[in-house]
């Protein structure tokens, strides 16, 4: 089955109001600003936003949240790195102000919330955060002596990746740490949209170091390969 | 001896966070895989060339190298700290669910972790501090994930804070990363292991003494029997 | 209605196993995502070949393609029946944990799978045969997930056993694969829906009246509005 | 640090009594048999074997059993697929004897359960098994009005796994269906030990298309391509 969209408008086009929306990526690794992008263009609110942290190192993800497109963000590593630059960051008031909701969990967590989640599994237990804010409110459970916290898988309505090389199936290859969260966001998105760098005809990768199976992967577009542009976090 | 307690800093200067991290990198043994937070951790990297140490990083990169520059940046070679880095022969790369198999299922020997405190039981904070006023949410990102799932956690953090209050403690004040994680903590001014009868100070740095070290830490310390001068 | 109730079986002859995997096979839609059992699912695959159906096979394979003879044979190449399979333009190999993933996540859009029994609730026992005499453990494989995960279950199996016993029943005897999972029923005489309602007979063989096929079935059927003969 | 090791004798010597070993692979792809074959060769007894099954296609497993090395079984397709078969094979005749103790589990379990324990995961829920003889003894949950499974890590002593390309620090590509249960296995085991066909130079291997991490390997024997001998299922 052919999955290409010619434009990442047109692949982002049925992401509706109070959509929950995964997105891949890390700093300049492999984030789907092309996809962000278009999202950003369009006039859809209400959404809850799933990836580590919105910007800085995440530009594009800032104009969701300066139009006023994001109601509930989730992630591990929200904010700017020092704390000097959150009190000029617009995502870091907002959540001060309470303009949006932030639910934050351990990166491992984080991660493995969404892999249970395109697996079929509706949840796990970790030690990581036991005996910590992250544990309030949760289960905990002590399994061969040693306590665990209860955590819930977290399905996403779309996921957006980005990826290096991908087929006209979906297939793809992420470029070194640009894999990161994709693969497991690619799993467990309803609808899962791959910008790619490369577009590649069918039977071209080589079956053996596919890093997302075509199954996870509804559309594909065509974006090139983004300019470095280094941000400064 | 509370968070309270008046610390005294001694005259002698502490040592640079590059000896910190020199320190630490002795300590490390050859094979062995570690992980290296943000911070002062990150500098254990500058001392271990040439060694058969393994650095993982947390974003999915097996034998991570030296940091890039120039020419040698590639946008999607990057460490958990967003530094662009080398590759070496044997890196491999992988996605972030796998990175964090290796860390929670035991296979990371040693995780190098900043603090902002460290209680006498080994409980580790390190990803809150309340002055930014954010509450319960901060950037936790994989700290709790490294603390409880290293075989060994080695804290480097400075003594004190820029201004004056105690970071070892009998309790932490601010939001924890993981109880009783912690195994060796060092500081610009001293070398301390968490034990189960309490915090042991095993090294002061040059001109430093126990007592000095006491004084400027807001839990007991027991003196090792072999209590010595920090070599580097 | 119970699992000892007399069977009798027409005197049409019923249509080979083959048939039956075609008839699955004209149900399946154009770039769907299937998973075939062992038995007769497996020859559903013959059928297929031109169209734009993905074969996944649990033990890691994705674009499954059809079956690899004499030179064409590679070791490292099979499908979870164990036979030697050709690869096809985009095939794609992975780990079993992740194939298990596509597999409860919901990501097959159909399976395919053998039965011993079905209830009229849609329960699937097909992996534990009480006459092997294994008791409770056997083969389950990967039917317990796939019966689970796949959006749509087709079961494809004979009506009734070899020794003239009932297949369909108002409960099972035999242990579950799972409960309440099958959507779909084709037999060498029948295709039957399970509904919320029951059982919905919807085509019968040429010649086989709906009589007929409630006559070997042990659980009460619903004769569609619409039944009519099986096409193919 | 060189994980290589000359022979695979030298790389299982230190296997003990009792100790859960995990075999890898399926049928005639992926299997162990050098590193199999070398602790059929050793004094070692009741272990507990942790493998979809135990021959036919598993030949080399069969001496394990005949020596009388095997207390336990952990499988997820544990017998030959024809009735027939089974009723001359040693393993089943020694399971219905009483000989082995032998457990089962669905295959996607059984694969997440090694997952999980390499993963530092001690238990997750599935919604396989539900309603089945799988479930006995084992806590129900409901999640989003579906209920699910409470199934428990599995840590295994030793793994043993076959590798198509592995480098001498433990780093390893399988062949195609050949990654099978190999890959969760990996993670799993205490001591990870991996035969592979070709042995290369550190550096020779494509970072980005690696299945198994070293971190994972600790011993790697080089035991060459294994001759294709077709089993009779």
């Amino acid at each position: 089955m052919d999955k290409v969209y010619n434009t990442v408008e047109a692949a982002v086009e049925d992401v509706f109001d109070g959509a929950v929306i995964a997105f891949g990526g890390f700093f300049s690794a492999g984030r789907p600003a092309g996809l962000t992008k278009a999202l950003a263009k369009r006039n859809v609110k209400d959404l809850t936003i799933v990836l580590q942290q919105v910007g800085p190192g995440n530009e594009e993800i800032l104009d969701l949240v300066t139009n006023g497109q994001i109601r509930k963000a989730i992630c591990n590593y929200p904010f700017p790195r020092s704390a000097s630059k959150g009190a000029d960051h617009p995502f870091e008031q907002a959540v001060k102000k309470g303009e949006i909701a932030l639910e934050v969990f351990p990166m491992g967590t984080f991660v493995e919330k969404l892999r249970c989640a395109g697996a079929g599994l509706p949840a796990f237990y970790t030690p990581t955060g036991v005996g910590t804010v992250v544990a309030e409110g949760k289960e905990v459970r002590v399994f061969n002596g040693r306590e665990a916290l209860l955590e819930l898988a977290l399905t996403v309505d779309f996921t957006f990746v980005h990826a290096w090389k991908g087929d006209r199936e979906g297939n793809l290859i992420y470029h070194d740490t640009a894999q990161n969260y994709n693969t497991a966001m690619a799993m467990a998105g309803a609808i899962t949209i791959a910008e790619v760098e490369f577009l590649h005809a069918v039977g071209d990768l080589n079956g053996n170091g596919i890093h997302t199976p075509g199954i996870f992967v509804k559309r594909v577009v065509e974006t090139g390969r983004p300019d470095l542009e280094i941000a400064d976090i | 001896m509370s968070a309270t307690k008046k610390i005294i800093v001694p005259e002698i200067p502490p040592i640079e966070r590059e000896m910190i991290a020199l320190r630490i990198a002795n300590m490390l043994e050859d094979g062995s895989y570690v992980n290296l937070g943000i911070g002062i951790p990150t500098l254990v990297s500058n001392w271990i060339e040439g060694r058969d140490i393994n650095l993982q990083s947390e974003i999915g990169m097996l034998k991570c190298g030296p940091l890039a520059e120039d020419e040698e940046i590639e946008q999607d070679r990057i460490n958990a700290s967003c530094e662009f880095v080398m590759e070496l022969p044997g890196s491999s790369y992988f996605d972030i669910g796998t990175s964090f198999a290796m860390i929670r299922g035991g296979h990371i020997d040693v995780a190098v972790l900043g603090a902002l405190q460290v209680s006498a039981s080994g409980d580790l904070a390190g990803w809150n501090n309340p002055a930014r006023g954010m509450g319960a949410v901060g950037n936790i990102g994989g700290s709790m994930d490294l603390a409880v799932g290293a075989k060994k956690v080695i804290v480097a953090m400075d003594h004190v804070t820029v201004d004056g209050k105690a970071k070892i403690l009998t309790e932490c004040t601010y939001s924890l990363t993981a109880k009783a994680c912690v195994d060796v903590i060092v500081t610009n001014y001293a070398l301390i292991e968490v034990t189960p009868e309490g915090l042991v100070l095993k090294e002061a740095i040059d001109g430093v003494t126990a007592e000095d070290v006491q004084n400027m830490t807001a839990a007991p310390l027991i003196i090792a029997d072999d209590f010595k001068e920090m070599e580097f």
